[in-house]
Parts: C-alpha cells; structure tokens; sequence
C-alpha cells in the first residue's frame, strides 16, 4: 500500500496495465513528454518510447476515431480527452462507430477502448473546462461510463475499463484529482464497472452520489449526523451500467432518497435514477425524491461558479427538509 | 532576401487506357491474361449486381440501394491489394467489396435489414461506414496498428469527393501525414455527392492536391480506365508497405446512377452531361482493349455474365433462408456481457415474442 | 385551409418565414437545387434565389458553425441535418457554441438559429437514418428542442422557432412526414414552444408522448377506450422546455401516468418527467409510473425494427397493466 | 498524353524588416509617425499587461492566464482593419484585442471570472473562443453575412499552428472557399501547441500551403516582424473587402512564454531554442527600426511604458470596483426569455442568496 492521490493513483493504474499488457496504448494531447497537463501520463513515455505513448495533433475526433481502429486492430488503447469539454468534436465517432461496432458486426469486431477526461468543476477554470455532461454519453447504447470519486477507486476502475471488451468512457473529477490522498495497493486489483459503493451506511435517508460531489455529500451526512439524521451515502461510480440494485436496497430501507450530482438538473443521470424508483419502488418512498444538482444554465466562470455547486450546506438543507416531509 | 519560395508542390494526372481502349504501354502493367480477365468478370459482376439490387429495392425486397453504376473500375483496387492489407469501405464500394471476397447474399443481407451481413467473407474488410468521412480515421487507426507491429502491410480506404469536406477527411490525413503510417486513400471523385457538383464541393482545382497540405502526395487517375486504377493504387500500396507513408489517390469518375434509389438525378443535373459520360464507360473501354489483346469474345462474356446471374439468383434464393434472427439479438450484441437492465429489456423482448404467437394462434 | 402533409407544411412555413423577413435564409446538403431529400425545401431556392437558399458542401459542423455566424451577424439561419444521426459531428458547434454565445456575452450577442432534422425511425431506412436522439440536446443548457407529430403543429412550431431569439432544434419524425394530411391555415401562425397538446381527454390514465409514438398512442386510446379505460393523451411537442405544468395538471385528476418514446429507455426524455413526478406529485400517483420506450441499444437495421419500437399494442398492453395495478 | 501536371501551387515567404532591424524598402508601408508609434505603443501594452497579468494569476487575483509573449506584433493586424470589420480572435490574442479598443479591466474581469467582462469596448469583437478552432466556423459565418448583405468588409479569425489540425479548421476554410468568402484566416504559428512541436502537428512543410487544398492562397510572413504582418494582414483584408476571397496568412513567431501559467515549458523544450527566439524579439527590432527612423527616443518609451503602466493599474482598481454580479446572472442569460423551470431555479438561487445572508448575519 501506499499514500497516492487520485492522480498517482491513475498513473500507477496505467503502468500497471501497460506492463502486464503490450497492446495498451496510450495516446492525446500532450499525454507524451509533458506527461499530460494534470500530470496523469507521467513518466510513461520514458518508461513505454513513444510507440505506446504517442502526443497526437490536436484533434479529438480524429484520437478517438482511430483509437477506433487500432482497438479493432487488436489494441487497447486509451485516449485521452484533455478536458471533457473538448469531447464534443469526437462525439461521433464514440456514438455512431465506438459504440455500434460490436453490434453492427454481430460481434466480428469490437471496440475495446478507455477513453478518459478531466471533468466538472470546483477549481475556477477557464469556460468550457468544468463540464460535467456526463449524461449524455450515459444516453447512447453501446458505451459504459465510470467516474471514481477516490484514488483507490481510480485505479481500481481504470483497470477494468482497460479489461473492458466495450468502449468506457472514463470521467475524473479534477477537483478531487489532488483533494486527498488515502493507501492504494499497489499491486493489480480491479473495481467491477456496474457496481456502487456504500460510502456510509445510514437509516433515515438514501444520498446517491458519484464523482465531486461525494466528498460534499461526505461531509453533509457528517453534519447532518449530529442532528440526529443518519444518511446513507452511495458512490454510484458507474453512471452506465446503473447499479440500479444497490440503490432499491437501499431506499428500501431508508424509504428516503436524494440524487446529487452537479451536472444540470433536467434530463441529467438524477433523472434516470428517479424515475426508476418512481416506476419500480414508488411505493416503498416516504418522501418524494429530491434531486440536488447544478443549475440547466451553463457552468459560470469563477466568480459565480460557487453559486452554481451543489455543496455540503445544500445537501444537509435538503435533506433536512426531505426529512421533516 | 526578403521574399521567397518557399513550397512548390504539383499533382499528376494519368491513364493508361484512353476511351478508344487503346493503351499507353509504357504505363501497362503486366497482367497475366487470367488476371485481366478477372478485372472484367468483376466489373460486370457488379454491374449485374447492381442491376439486379435496384430492381429488389422496386419491388420492396432490399431497402434504399446505392449503385456503383460508372464507377465500375473501383474493382481494380481490389486486385492490388494482399490477403493481409485491410479494406475500409464506404457506401458504393459493392464492386469492391465483392471483388475483395464478400459473397453477394451477404450484401443482400445487410440491403435487407439483416445486420450478420456485414459479416462479409473475404479477408480483413470493415462493415460499410454509412457516415461521410468517418471511415477514415479508422483506416487510420488500423494502419497506425500495423505500424507499431511492424506488420507490412496497408490499408486502403475509399470515399467519394464530397467526403473530402468532412472535417474527418482533414484529421485523418493529417494524422496519417503525422505518423506516416501505411494507408492509402481512395478518393472516388464521381462529380456528385447527391446533387452538389464537385466543384461546388470544394474550390480547390483538384482533389489530389489535398494531400500537399498534409506533407504526402496526391495523385489524379482516370477512373474509368481499370487499369490507371490498379497502377495507381498498387505503386501507393507498395510505397505504404515500404514504411513511405501515404497517398491520395483521385479517381475521376462519374456516378451513372441517381445518387441512391430513393433519389432522381434529373432534378439537379442534365442528360447531356450524363450522356457525355456514358461515352467513357469502363466496361466498354476495358472491353475494347481485351478483345485488341484477343482476350475477350463475346461468348466469353456472355457464359461469364450468365454464371454471374445465376450465381446471384442463387444467392437471393440464400438470403430468403436466412433465418429471421431472434428479436433478442437486438440487446445481445451492444456488449460481449449483457449489462442487467439490457438482460431485463432482453426478457421484455422474449415475453413480447411469445404474446406475440399468442396473440397470432388467437 | 389547405389539406397538407407535414413536408407541405413545413414547406410552406419556409415560405412565409422568408417572405416576410429577409433575414431569414436556408441552408444544407441538398436543400437547394433538390429541395432537400424529403422535399421540405422545394422550390425555396426558385423563389428566394441561391444566396438565401444555400447548398453547402458536405460538412455538418460548417452548417451550424457557419450559422451561427450568419445569426451572430443578424441573419435567421434555418439549417438543416440532412439527418438526425449526422448531427453528432456539429455536436461541439451547438453545445460550446450556440448554446452558449448569449451568456458567454452577456446578451451582447446572441444565436437566433433553427436547425432542422429529420429523426426517428418505422420506415426501414439506412443504419444512422433512423436515429432518436434528442435527450442528449434536452440536456444541453441554453438549447430548445421540439418535435411536432402534425401537419399543423410543425408548421406553427417552425413559424415560433424561426421568431425564437435563441437556438432551436427542430426534429421531424420522418415517419411522420407523409403519414396523414390536415388542414392547415395558409397564413402566419404560432404554436408556442414549450406548450404541451392536449390529444385526446381522458380520466383514467394520462400518457404523454411526442413525435413518432404520438399516433401510436392515439391508436393505443381508442383500443384502450373500448375496453373502458379512458386515456388521456398528450403530445409535448417541446421536450425542452418542457410543459411539465400540462403533465401534472393531467397527473393530477388520472393518477397514473405513462410515457412514450422511441429513443432508448435510459437517460431518455422520459426519465425527466418521471423524476419531476417522482420529485413534485408523487403523493398524487396511484400507480408507479411507466415508460414505455425503446430499448439500449442501437436502432436496428430494418428486420428488427419493428421489434424495437413501441406501438400501440404495446402501449395498450402496459397501460391495461398499469390500470390493473 | 497519358500523363500531365494537373496542378501547380507554391507560397512565399516575406518580411520586411530583418532581425537588426534593417528595411526593405520596395515592401516598406507608408505609415505615419503616429501610425509607427501606435504600433510600438501596442506592442508595449500588451507586453506590460502580460508582465501583470502572470503575476497577478501568481497571487491568485487572476485565473490560468495565456501570454503573448513573443507575438506581440499580432498588434499589426489591427491596424490594418477598419472600424465595419469583424475580430474573431483565439485565446492568445490579449494584444489584437486591446489594439482594436478593449479596455484592460474587460481583460481583466473576463480572466477575474465574470462574463461582463466579454462585452469588449471596441468595434465588433466576439468574445474569445476557448474550444480550438471552433471560431473559424463564426468568421466564416460572419463573412458570409457581409456578403449575402453586400457590405464591403471583412473578417480577421486569428488562430494557432495547433488550430490547424482540427476538422473545424478544414471546413471552415473550405467554406470560405467555395463560397469566396471576405474572411482572412491569421494562423499565429508560434511553433508549439503547448508540449507538441509545429512539426509533429502536420507533416505539411508549411502552414500556409494548406490554403491550396481549397482554392486560394496561403502566405508565409515574418510573425516577429510588424511590418510584414501589417502588409500581409492589410493586403488579405483588402482582397476580401474586394470580394476576391479568403486568403491564409501564417505569421511565423515564437511562444516565449509557458503555454500558460500553469504551464511548465522546461519539461518539453530547450532552453536553447528559446534564447535563439529572444534575438528575433518583435519589439527590440521594431525598436531599431524607429530609432533609425528617428521616431524613437528612450525618453518617449519610458513615459509611453509609465502611462500604460498606470493606466493598468488604475483598470485594475476599475475591475475590482466591477459589482460582484448577483448570482441570479447565472440563469438570466441562458435564453432571452427564461423557461418556467429557469425561473424555479432562479428563485432557488435568490432564496440561496438569502439564505446565505442570514447564516452569515448569525
Ligand atoms: C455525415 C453524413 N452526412 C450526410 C449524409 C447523407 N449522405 C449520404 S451520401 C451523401 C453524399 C456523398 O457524396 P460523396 O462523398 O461524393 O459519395 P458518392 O455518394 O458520390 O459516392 C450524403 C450527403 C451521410 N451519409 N453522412
Ligand atoms: C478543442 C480543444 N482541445 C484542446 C484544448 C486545450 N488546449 C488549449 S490551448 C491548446 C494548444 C493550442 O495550440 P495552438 O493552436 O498552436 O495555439 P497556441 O496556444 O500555441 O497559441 C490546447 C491543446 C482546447 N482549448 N480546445
Ligand atoms: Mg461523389
Ligand atoms: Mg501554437
């Protein structure tokens, strides 16, 4: 084990896999001697030449459509998208070509492709690098999308989108990239996409959370706790595959749920987590469902970025008020 | 020295045959006379093919055809390609893709709804890319994948002119400059995407040039001269798998047909022009020469188209035996492993089936 | 009145959209010389002359980065994606873009654009031709979606898109196209964005759809109504902004609710007005709510077509289910 | 005459200044002192506001901050444009932008983290494009508005050497191509897109030759030379008010600066190919020129630097003065006419405020 932040713990994960496995690639913006602008990629280069660790021109469409085929080549490449704002240009080729191969040719080829981004916000950056449309790639049959919320769960993750047969969209909060460290093995070790994680268990009401907004959500439950309140906090990391389970477990016995996530709040993954309760476990609620989340208005610059996030106050306000319903 | 030069770059054009049939022997290539006959009996394949899929998709058997009709020489790329090259094909690439080895009830398959088509026979050929322009950048991928393998080999990947303004085009040949990998682009210049002529497409004189901007060269063929196809594309394979980067063919060609079957050319183009073309057809050309060569008679095309037609009836008669594949395979094939709500909707679909017969012994 | 199709209709409002503003201009692949591949465009170029009716070349991130450069400059552009499924490659123009110029500005500049496109699927067309994917726009901040399902609607819906000072995506089902003729008024009218249609009353259950599943479910309410149960229907016609009022409104004196699309299940349109129920009125549902949708995965090529898609058996099938609830 | 050139093209290079400062006087402008001193002035500006700017982000006043450092003659281009033409600019343009009338606390607010500040002083300039390339896409809609609307003027999109890798790129110029469109395409070739080298973003041996590809034509000029951006930039202009279409000028200069300030250039590239750009800096040659020219004085530059200098200082009291907007702004600019649900969430937001308030006050 040892002490990593969730960027050594990504970059520890892409070592791994690429020793254990020639045929992963990694390729983007930047990703080669620079070692990536968030310092993801360090020292890989070096370690792999610059055969398996390539600085592509500055084209998004073009690093996803042909990490395309060298996955249908054999490879197991993973791109990287310098933020995720930036993903929109290669958003035809990860919808009408990653994510249909496999079934467009009945299973002759496949697309086994990571494709990771730096995403949301919480860091005052400059427009368009705090997007959080994790949602839209959730909507697209064909891709898987994960988002860690700690170091050992990015590591753990970024193993099984790179084992992954199917191509995984792979989002990483920035925020949380030097937020906090925690001991991570070392050794290879996968986190299965499709599952949730119980972050804190709790009687009284249900937080389903993932990515930047978990540690808020942490600290709301930590409030909230003294009053009386105990929140159960659920870390989705899958947003596609939904652990959909772990989530009627759950309110099952909380009888109380709140999503929270900071993308915008109409047609975002909060929508599909509540109206699946509401068509499959409406009568178990106690309570309506409350979804916590970003504003359907574009991520402010800086200076109103902080009115714009869901934070720890809000969550613990809301579900104090979720309570007294 | 306050001005200067500093790019010259040029774009050659060639044929090898001129519309008489008559040939330019210092650019013939040496073909066996078995191999030249393969290169007729592939072009009147597809144009009895495609004969044959226009009158399905009237009669409500095949859905929207796109005919190769004019473009017939695009069957020569096949013969300069090896077993191990890839093919990345675009939507009228029928002649190719069967020169490559693609059976006809698979072609048929896909044009009739049935996605197992594109599971073609023949080695290392790509489902059809139905988005302008996007194929390429896969073609790209998978000659960069041979490169770091070290693999000689190339890939070829073919598109029409107005593909040429997708900004896929430019990241893909940029890519390709780049990296130098081994791909070669097959650009079926054929005067029309839909009803906007070439030169509305673009203002650049030809298509070839593209290619000085990306550092490789471009090269202008006549396209409807099969064998200025296969010099073409056989010289910028070999450069490919040589480890010399790419190429940008331009065959200049002209599609006969109306764009697809749902569409009608009269609206946007003129019969004098089409007309002028019929004059340059590459069938009538090749055969020309062939019979100069004493290779061709009528005879022989006659048996030879004869056992095209029926081997496309019989594979028609194939295709209507395709099983009708189960509904669940709609689910079955989104990933290797069924997520649990994919396995939910798949016992949806199995419940609907059986309503389904049900309702129909009602 | 005149007896239209929605093609007709749509033509005619173009018509009387360029006839009285100038600013107003068409363009796309085809839509000149050809009057666009559906001939929704036809005779626009005669009438109005090839600098307001304009073929461009074959790049759909152009058409829209182009138009909102025409509209920046004060132009009305009303470009068309020759289909819903080559939208993808101006995904970045329109979300990083169009979306975005009015409160990147401030309200100095703006993006009165309207991009039209035919979506959705029942007639056995090409892979990519049938596509519905207009969630993932629904989600995107500072964009308006709509969908009309008639002849009369399209036109009034495209009369207030082109009058809308923001952007606009207007999809039309292709199913739709020549499915049934109405009367349709020849002059100006506007059908206001973000006003749902009241379809067909009904007290026993309410169904909200849009688009191509909208006659299913009329079909679905006249099966339904002979067996006693009274349907309520009701098109959205916008699916952002959404008339969520018109949906609780009806919510409210049915007590049950189902909801109807093509697009897949997941993530989709219905997922937002399930969750809004699920947040707003749940306490008022006698039943949980259910969608009734197509599935996760890609559209299939025409075979299973059929198989993927809801109709009105389907749909009169759930609903009886959920009366029996 | 089976094979023949089918296309020729070059592009020259030019400059009119040499790096000691030297005229060449058949391409020599005839500017006015109080032109050629606007020039310097320009040029010092934006050095000095960089110079602030960095050390503001340093201690946290700014966010990440973008240097001109080393482009600073990109001021050039604004004085060849007249007050009806359009500035599309890219996100190291702070110097043009300034030059054609933007006030620094606009700069200043924009990098602050307030919207209000795009609403730039100075005639029809759009706000800074982030996504790359994405605004050649506007310029070209922009140009294309003038001339459906037959107004004589043009359009200037600035842009980097990254920038030309992308689709928009491709699309936006051959646009403008087809559509001969009064748009001057101003590729700021400073040699790297942060840690990739010019000559592993294309293969292509020049920038400027990429205009072949679409029918007009590239030209390479001196980027550390105002002079010969001016001439390039005025000359292109003119061609485009002229309605003889587009032109795309590559300016060749050198990022001095990190990429941005949280940037670390040392880990990708020497040292030594830095101090070889320091001789060619743009205002120590302009500086020679002036000073030859007699225009110049050390005296004059330093009461020109101090007054720029305090002007900052004071735009930086200007900016801090800027209200801190109420954070219902957030929704109010989404759609000129806010949905019912925009207003829901503006009434949370306002309620927030609130309740922020009374938190505080406790
Ligand atoms: C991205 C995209 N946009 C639009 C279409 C619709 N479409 C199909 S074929 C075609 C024209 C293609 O022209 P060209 O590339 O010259 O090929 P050709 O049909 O002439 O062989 C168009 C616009 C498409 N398939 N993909
Ligand atoms: C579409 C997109 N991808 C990635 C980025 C991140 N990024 C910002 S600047 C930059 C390099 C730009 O290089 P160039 O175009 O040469 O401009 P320069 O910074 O050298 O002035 C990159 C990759 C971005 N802003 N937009
Ligand atoms: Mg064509
Ligand atoms: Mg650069």
């Amino acid at each position: 084990m040892t002490l990593m932040n969730m960027i050594q713990a990504l970059n520890a994960g892409l070592f791994g896999a690429m020793q254990a496995d020639d045929s992963v690639l990694v390729l983007g913006e930047d990703v080669g001697l620079n070692g990536g602008v968030f310092r993801v990629t360090e020292g890989l280069q070096k370690k792999f030449g610059p055969d398996r660790v390539i600085d592509t021109p500055l084209a998004e469409s073009a690093i996803v459509g042909a990490s395309i085929g060298l996955a249908i080549k054999g490879f197991r490449p993973v791109a990287e998208i310098q933020f995720s704002g930036f993903a929109y240009s290669a958003f035809e080729q990860l919808v009408s070509h990653a994510a249909r191969i496999r079934n467009r040719s009945r299973g002759k080829f496949s697309c086994p492709l990571v494709v990771r981004s730096p995403c949301s916000g919480g860091v005052r950056a400059l427009e368009h690098h705090s997007e959080s449309m994790e949602a839209l790639f959730c909507h697209v049959p064909g891709l898987k999308v994960v988002m860690p919320s700690t170091p050992s769960d990015a590591k753990g993750l970024l193993a099984s989108a790179i084992i992954d047969p199917d191509p995984v969209l792979f989002f990483e909060p920035l925020k949380l990239y030097r937020l906090k460290k925690e001991e991570v093995s070392e050794d290879h070790y996968e986190i299965p996409i499709g599952k949730a994680r119980l972050v804190r268990p709790g009687k009284h009401v249900t937080v389903v959370s993932y990515g930047s907004m978990v540690p808020e959500c942490e600290k709301a439950a930590l409030a909230l706790s003294e009053k009386g309140i105990e929140t159960e906090v659920l870390d989705l990391r899958s947003l596609s595959p939904l652990d959909f389970a772990a989530v009627q477990e759950s309110v099952k016995h909380t009888n109380r749920l709140a999503i929270v996530h900071e993308a915008p709040y109409s047609f975002g993954v909060g929508a599909e987590i509540a109206a699946r309760i509401a068509e499959r476990n409406v009568l178990e609620l106690d309570a309506p469902v409350v979804r916590i989340a970003g504003l359907d208005a574009p991520m402010p610059l800086s200076k109103l970025e902080e009115a714009y996030l869901p934070n720890a106050n809000r969550i613990a306000f809301e579900i104090e008020k979720l309570m007294n319903f | 020295m306050p001005e200067k030069k500093v790019f010259v770059g040029d774009v050659r054009f060639f044929s090898v045959l001129d519309e008489s049939g008559a040939v330019d022997s210092k650019l013939e290539p040496a073909f066996s006379s078995d191999e030249l006959k393969k290169l007729f009996e592939w072009m009147i394949q597809i144009r009895a093919f495609d004969d044959k899929c226009v009158k399905l998709q009237r009669s409500g058997k095949l859905g929207t055809y796109l005919s190769v009709l004019g473009q017939e020489a695009q069957v020569a790329a096949a013969l300069a390609m090896e077993k191990n090259d890839w093919l990345v094909p675009y939507f009228r690439d029928n002649g190719l893709i069967l020169a490559r080895g693609a059976k006809f009830e698979e072609l048929l398959a896909v044009g009739g709804g049935s996605e197992w088509g594109s599971q073609f026979s023949g080695p290392n050929i790509l489902p059809v890319a139905i988005p302008v322009a996007t194929q390429l950048l896969h073609a790209v991928g998978i000659a960069w994948g041979m490169k770091i393998s070290k693999e000689k080999n190339a890939v070829l990947v073919s598109f029409g002119d107005g593909a040429t303004s997708e900004g896929d085009f430019h990241e893909a040949m940029n890519f390709a400059g780049v990296f130098q990998l081994p791909v070669v682009f097959f650009c079926q210049n054929n005067q029309w995407a839909i009803s906007v002529p070439r030169k509305n497409q673009t203002a650049s004189e030809t298509i070839a040039q593209k290619a000085l901007g990306y550092g490789f060269s471009g090269v202008q063929v006549d396209g409807n001269d099969p064998l200025a196809v296969f010099v073409a594309v056989s010289e910028a394979l070999k450069k490919a798998r040589q480890g010399k980067g790419p190429t940008l063919i331009e065959m200049i060609t002209y599609r006969m047909s109306d764009h697809s079957t749902a569409d009608d050319a009269s609206k946007y183009r003129s019969l004098q022009e089409t007309r002028a073309w019929e004059k340059k057809d590459p069938i009538d050309r090749f055969r020309k020469y062939l019979k100069a060569k004493k290779i061709w008679t009528q005879a022989w095309e006659d048996r030879v188209g004869q056992t095209i037609r029926t081997r496309i009836e019989e594979s028609m008669r194939k295709a209507e035996l395709i099983p009708n594949h189960p509904s669940t395979d709609i689910v079955d094939f989104v990933f290797l492993e069924s997520t649990m709500e994919l396995l939910r909707q798949r016992e949806f679909l199995e419940e609907a089936g059986r309503r389904e017969k049900r309702d129909d012994a009602k």
